[in-house]
């Protein structure tokens, strides 16, 4: 034995670490189609019931099974949500990646891995616990066939026990992720059980991570975006839904789905709305535009790919002024690029989809929260302004795990924008589609079956005057197309207003959306607590911008635009509506390599910048 | 010899006490003979007739000469004059918003057959009730002529270029797909088109008809298969159409053999009386067969090939509430707190 | 009779205009579908074959007869081809438009008229030459089903006779129109005699314009500019073509097939091309890749309605790196809009055509010889650069007819890029398909059916690395995506380069490209002339741009930009490329009712920003 | 009794002189069990037997488990994974461009049945000579499980959701419209699928084959009508398949009436030994009728069901250069100096 060799207890004194409570991240490394998913979210769930701040990122192939798999839990006392590059703790279950993955730790991380992998001789400066996986769970489970999907409980187990977790949430997340299935709980149960006791027996904790109970998770839920943004639909109103499956995107209505079957069907089991898979994108989109001329709130969910499929109908949308609703759940890259990685990278060709002179209202959601509420939001403004509106998610928040706060029940009432009525024909006898009667663009429509004689009118993506009658003439053209910009500046002031941290005093702005938005929040203390850089900070939260954005940039000196695309998309978007002399304000901080964003690129990147 | 008072003649009403007038579409932009304006008069006769509510019929269509043609007819009626080929998706969103609606969609040969084939096939499968009309001349109209994709093999142009890819059938694919009245008719025949047009109103279904629609401008010259000539001179009727609405309970007799009754979901009759003895339009498999064998001896057959009028439509099996989605209170498409409170439990 | 009345020869006198001779624009109003056509056209020939510069364009509506047209042919001692907003001289042939045409005339202003339609009691400050063109077709025409169309060619000899142009030269333009049909030649020209028998003896020249012969269009030619690309397509090479019929894109294929047929078929009757009408865009777009992917050089046509039916396909093309030419002939409006009118409203769409991340290489004819030499252009830079390219035409350009130089004979030998061979490989052994080896951005690739056991890679629209296999990994995804970055940088300095107009002296810039050249040209000229506000030029030709346009908005103080849009596409284009420093600069003159964009338009308001 | 001296055995090699490794693809990360590696088993298989020159074969596809298959065999043969549905349009593309390429098709039955169907209509029609695989599993398995547009009325998802929606027969759809081989087969089904397989690569026109792939993963299960269990229980095969290779002159004897030889473009035969007496698979209406009928028995038909080996293919049409327009010299493609200055003249 070479005398280099020193045992895991020397290690850990000699690094000397002081314990790290609730704030680390921990990743198991799995293929997928192994079963692991739920053994992970029952470890998610056991730290959020010990009331520990906690977020978990899935990061997974684009096939169905046998690729490698990271799934990874951060806990935070502080709350941070965002993604940690570090990994402290790993859990080494997949041969195919173990060597690549111990070798990317930083020094002092702890590795539990499955015995046959044999890794502990790759480095010194790590802490290695090896598990006999395989004998571990053949007792607790007869049936052979089903150890492959068991063996995953054990590492929860086992990581239980070194992270100093409670046994009894364990069990409790167990059994809640089974539910109504006893024996395949009982089963999972032994299996956690069995690597518990191992772990208790044989294992020597020389790692400086646990967790310790809190009380910050207390009546918050866990849920993915598009599970939130499924539910706020349901509680919108929507009536008809329209799809075809793509991911990041499938999830979101095959989650409404299931919530319309319990809460949409009347007791006559009839069913208050339709949703039908369309044979394409194409299909979707123009059964949404069918059913939201006829009058119902309609929407569709898609992907990159859909969105390019949805551009000619789109046009015909803002052209025809119908409402309609479109969640783009962003995934990565031009053409297929990487379907199971994140990205903002939508954001130009959604504002801007169709040819012609065409722009469409585009809302960012940053948490499951405004899933919940943009997706009402949507419905209000598209039927109010009468044009195709854009809601985009991405992969990170929609298909990962998040905490929040319970979604607020919707105060206002539906808003359902300018349609007449039999009774209001009656009064004013005819009605002109396309006239700005109230001088803020938005016309008045009808619906089809409307039984008045004047109630009809002809929908066309061809040249039309005031009356819906086609016409080619020039100055019908224009005043129609003015009327439309008019339009769309009154939304200026009606979308989502930006949300602002400003302390008067920096001269640093910061500009986000979406899901940058976490590594904000958690990159601001950074610059401040480590460099003293104190930042404002405003996240955009629709297009087109509200007059704060203006305002909020011309309040500083620099003002650096985060985002997770390559083209700097939002900061496109801004030098289109800035005035000039602010432009030579604005920065680009960009990341886009699949992962979500984390904190510490943001920082190191914007303090390279600041030159610091 | 007696004299009658004279009395000022009424204009004929319908049984909804509307008058022809108000089935009246726009003045025509198409060109002078065409086809397509031909199939606008039966539609309004059919539609007049019918007695049905002009308010309550919708008409989408897709883009060309006859996609326009809505503008011609029922002024009274909505029109959604969509995008090219795309016409079945923006119906089918429009009748699952409000099923009580009437939609008529008119598109044509390119339209359908070309850039729209892939919606056509999926509408035609889900049954989707609704007319939906070709408005056939083989060619691409507004666009100056070229070839469609229902242009016959050996058609020619008037530039001379001679068409070389088989024809599709729409009529064929219509059954082999699931829709459940299908048939093919002719603009110039009158009254096999409105009594087929009568019936297609009827059928609750997708009632697709094919109907030959001479483009005077670019396809009715010497050499085209689509022509006006052509066609009467290969027209080979199946049957002999009549029918009889649900509200005219005349009782016609029948010849048992020579006639086909359908009695259809409104409790009217399509009476198809035979021409060729043994063809059954409620076969399926025969009804291809003899589609098929009719494209090889280069007939143009016309009349209704198939029938079924119970079968499900895709608003059944959808199984939505009898009001419309698209007028629901917000009361009911708004589920309680309570519930909200339910979800938000499963989620702690 | 009311005193106030008076005769043409007064008005003439009191209006007291001198001769107007070479300047002025004729329009005839007539109905599609009528066959004026190809009496316009004569006209057109007649004033050319004078030595006259002439340009001719024509206004027609979008249905295939019986609805109003307009033709417009101006002529121009200086050379101006752009649209001129007055009439001079009307020839009011439809009953429909009559009215309405010549209450919008300018005062002076001559009008030839059908007698039914008795339009003289109008207007007093006009002059009225009334025909009767029934009676005087039928004795030339026995048949009467022809009357309707030769009826045309009446007005064509009353024109010739009042505005003294020579009958010979119309006599030569009539049988050049008619070519071989010499019956329906003869039947023409006696009619065409007959109006200018008529107008000899019946009407009194009472207004100031005429046309005298000068010498500047001799061994010019007269083509649209589709013909044009038909023609620069079939000297590059072009091999596989495909396309969906539309207005008014069609016309170049068509054309092309005709050109094709006529020279690109081989003696033994084999063609060395393959045109194909696909059965809509998407297909379209498909097969150009398809073909290119195997080596192709392979194109395809349409107008707004396809380019966003193209945009995922468009988007495969730019990730997977397959060369693509496709040409949009620009047309009016989102959606469908008017199909028959002009528009530059398809900058922003095609540049940034597609999901994600995506951008395209766009060049910008303004003339007949530039779609001719950039069909060429297109090729070479999709080959060299393994990209779709964009070239966007316009209905002005590509369907009316212009006056032109012959077209060069192509002086540079194709150059189809980066190719291995067979013995390449040989050479090399293996390749890496997406190695950026000679550090442009821009990869080697093999063709299929390259006969070599290394020849093969694998295309995919999903993440990919250098070798071309599937790749998720994070660092791939980014270097590939710089490396995509890099060749688009790489493409400034190829495209083609801005044409420009300095004299160094003065502060105004101005930036227009495409058909508003030709306003541009004019309307300098005004501005010189009327205000002696001296302007510096620069057409943009290409995107991405070329430094030039970097530095001729640096050395402005301001800089209109010029163009047949609403939403300022270019100006647009410009912001997101030009140093924040300048954009203060820019200032925004848009044009977009759907008519050509005309001088005078552009020069008020230039003028009036410009605070004059 | 005699001992033979050992001879080190050399690996088989083909009438080109390859052998199967040389066939062979990447490692498939697909699921174990999945029906589409099987099928890229049998491909590998015929390509090797028939000889095919790797670097002449192109392997386009659309996106979908099933179309990540060309990665997973012959790798030295070039591969376009297109985008979802579109790959008919590509691959017409690549035969145009070099009309000596062998193209072989992979899609699934949603890239095919559901958002492809519009490029597949039109490829059929213009009997582009390439082979066209659906790998037929009546699911998305990629995006984990949806029905597609072939899944069958009252087929069921694990998750117990019943598809109501009448299934879309590629093969009757492929015939009508002029493909002109076209059958289905088995991923479970080695012999068959093999020779079907083989006699596609000897047929000069579009050869259609729709292949049963079950999806291990998401429809394997009982309630589905595309598992292993369901699809052996049900496959009706209209014949024995067999094919024998130009250039494998064996004389095999002929039975008349009980087998109909097809001798195909090639030379090459192929054979089928009757099992229902009746069948004439050169008899297109007669196809469409007896496919009609099993869909209505809930049969699964498996054999050839159609082929005309004479039908002229789309590039057959097209007339071009035997030499690949994608290499034609500049010399060829771009006419003289004298040709533009006639041009110019003409414009004078
Ligand atoms: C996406 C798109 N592509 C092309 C066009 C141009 N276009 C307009 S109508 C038409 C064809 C119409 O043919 P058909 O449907 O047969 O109608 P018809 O005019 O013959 O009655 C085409 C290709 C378009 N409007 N949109
Ligand atoms: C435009 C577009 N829409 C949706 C998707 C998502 N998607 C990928 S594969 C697939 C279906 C694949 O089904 P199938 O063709 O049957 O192949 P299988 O996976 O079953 O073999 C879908 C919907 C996509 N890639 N592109
Ligand atoms: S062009 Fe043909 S289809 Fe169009 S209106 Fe004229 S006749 Fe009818
Ligand atoms: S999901 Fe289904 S189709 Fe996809 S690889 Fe697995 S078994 Fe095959
Ligand atoms: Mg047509
Ligand atoms: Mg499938």
């Amino acid at each position: 034995m070479a005398t280099t060799e020193i045992g895991p207890k020397e290690l850990a004194s000699r690094l000397d670490r002081k314990q790290v409570v609730n704030d680390f991240s921990l990743q198991v490394a799995t293929v997928n189609g192994s079963g692991s998913q739920s053994a992970n979210t029952v470890l998610l769930r056991t730290i959020f019931q010990m009331g520990v701040p906690v977020s978990g990122k899935n990061l997974f192939p684009s096939n169905i099974a046998g690729l490698p798999t990271w799934y990874t839990i951060r806990a935070s006392k502080d709350g941070y949500i965002a993604r940690r590059k570090e990994v402290d703790f790993l859990v080494a279950m997949n041969p195919e990646t173990a060597q690549e993955d111990v070798k990317s730790l930083n020094p002092g991380a702890a590795v539990l891995y499955d015995e046959p992998l044999n890794l502990s001789s790759l480095r010194q400066d790590l802490i290695f616990y090896s598990v006999p996986f395989d004998k571990l769970v053949a007792p607790v489970c007869p049936e052979a066939k089903l150890r492959k999907l068991v063996k995953n409980m054990v590492y929860v187990g086992v990581v239980t026990q070194l992270l100093k977790l409670d046994p009894a949430e364990m069990e409790k997340a167990i059994r809640r992720q089974f539910g109504r299935k006893v024996k395949a709980a009982d089963l999972n149960v032994s299996a956690a059980k069995a690597g518990f006791g191992y772990a208790a027996a044989s294992l020597t904790k020389s790692d400086p991570f646990s967790i310790e109970r809190m009380d910050k998770t207390s009546g918050k839920i866990i849920i993915d975006g598009n599970s939130a943004g499924a539910l706020g639909s349901m509680f919108a109103g929507v009536t008809v839904v329209t799809w075809y499956p793509i991911t990041p995107s499938s999830s979101l209505v095959e989650t409404l789905i299931d919530y319309m079957k319990e809460y949409r069907i009347g007791k006559d089991g009839k069913a208050t709305f339709a949703i039908v898979q369309a044979e394409d994108e194409l299909a979707a989109i123009g059964m949404v535009l069918g059913a939201a001329w006829a009058g119902a709130r309609s929407m569709t969910s898609t992907s990159g790919p859909g969105i390019s499929l949805m551009a000619e109908f789109t046009g015909l949308g803002y052209f025809v002024e119908v409402p309609a609703v479109i969640w783009d759940i962003q995934r990565v890259g031009p053409s297929t690029g990487l379907p199971t990685r994140t990205a903002q990278g939508d954001v130009l060709s959604t504002a801007f989809l169709s040819h012609g002179d065409t722009k469409h209202i585009v809302l960012f959601p940053c948490s499951v929260t405004e899933c919940f509420t943009m997706a009402g939001e949507a419905f209000d403004l598209a039927e109010q302004f009468q044009t195709p509106v854009f809601v985009l998610s991405d992969l990170d928040l929609g298909m990962n795990n998040w905490m929040s706060e319970p979604f607020p029940y919707p105060d206002k009432p539906i808003r359902r924008g300018k349609v007449l009525s039999k009774e209001d024909l009656d009064r004013l006898g005819s009605f002109a589609r396309y006239k700005d009667v109230d001088g803020d663009g938005i016309g008045y429509r009808t619906l089809p079956g409307t039984e008045h004689p004047a109630a009809a009118y002809f929908a066309r993506g061809s040249g039309h005057n005031e009356n819906a009658q086609y016409s080619e003439r020039p100055d019908d053209y224009v005043s129609n197309m003015e009327r439309l910009n008019r339009k769309f500046e009154t939304a200026r002031s009606h979308v989502p207003k930006p949300e602002m941290v400003q302390n008067g005093k920096s001269k640093v702005g910061i500009i986000a959306y979406g899901t940058s938005h976490w590594a904000l929040v958690e990159s601001r203390d950074q610059m401040r607590k480590e460099y003293g850089v104190e930042t404002d900070y405003l996240r955009i939260r629709a297009f087109p911008f509200n007059r704060d954005v203006h305002e909020f940039v011309a309040s500083h000196d620099r003002v650096y635009v985060v985002e997770q695309n390559r083209d700097a998309q939002m900061m496109a978007l801004l030098k289109l509506d800035l005035d000039a002399a602010q432009l030579a304000k604005l920065r680009s901080v960009r990341h886009y390599n699949g992962l979500p964003i984390d904190a510490r690129s943001v920082t190191d990147e914007i303090i390279s910048q600041e030159g610091r | 010899m007696a004299t009658t008072p004279t009395s000022t003649p009424q204009p004929k009403t319908n049984r909804i006490g509307l008058t022809v007038i108000e089935y009246k579409g726009g003045k025509t932009t198409l060109c002078a003979g065409c086809g397509h304006n031909a199939i606008s008069e039966r539609i309004i006769d059919a539609m007049f007739e019918m007695g049905v509510p002009p308010e309550r019929l919708i008409k989408p269509s897709g883009i060309g000469c006859s996609s326009k043609s809505p503008a011609y007819f029922m002024n009274r009626s909505h029109s959604f004059n969509a995008v090219h080929g795309r016409m079945p998706s923006v119906a089918t969103g429009a009748l699952l918003a409000n099923h009580k609606l009437i939609a008529l969609g008119v598109s044509g040969d390119g339209d359908t057959a070309s850039i729209g084939i892939g919606q056509f096939v999926h509408m035609m499968r889900r049954n989707l009730p609704m007319i939906y009309i070709i408005e056939d001349n083989g060619v691409y109209g507004l666009t100056k002529g070229q070839f469609s994709a229902t242009a016959d093999i050996g058609s020619k142009l008037k530039s001379g270029v001679i068409n070389d890819l088989p024809p599709i059938d729409t009529c064929s694919l219509a059954i082999m797909l699931g829709a459940t009245y299908v048939g093919r008719s002719f603009s110039g025949d009158k009254k096999q088109l409105l009594a087929m047009l009568k019936a297609a109103i009827a059928h609750n279904g997708t009632a697709m008809l094919d109907v030959i629609s001479p483009c005077v401008t670019f396809n009715d010259h010497e050499g085209s298969t689509k022509s006006y000539k052509f066609t009467k001179d290969h027209d080979e009727p199946l049957q002999e159409v009549s029918f009889v609405p649900a509200f005219e309970d005349i009782d016609v007799e029948y010849e048992a053999g020579a006639t086909v009754d359908v009695s259809m979901h409104d409790g009217s009759r399509l009476r198809l009386r035979k021409i060729e003895e043994e063809y059954d339009p409620t076969n399926k498999a025969e009804s291809l067969k003899r589609l098929a064998e009719a494209h090889d001896k280069g007939e143009i057959l016309t009349g209704v090939f198939y029938v079924n009028p119970n079968a499900p439509t895709f608003m059944a099996l959808l199984n939505v509430t009898d009001d419309p989605l698209a007028t629901l209170p917000e009361s009911v498409v708004r589920p309680s707190r309570q519930v909200l409170e339910e979800c938000m439990e499963e989620l702690r």
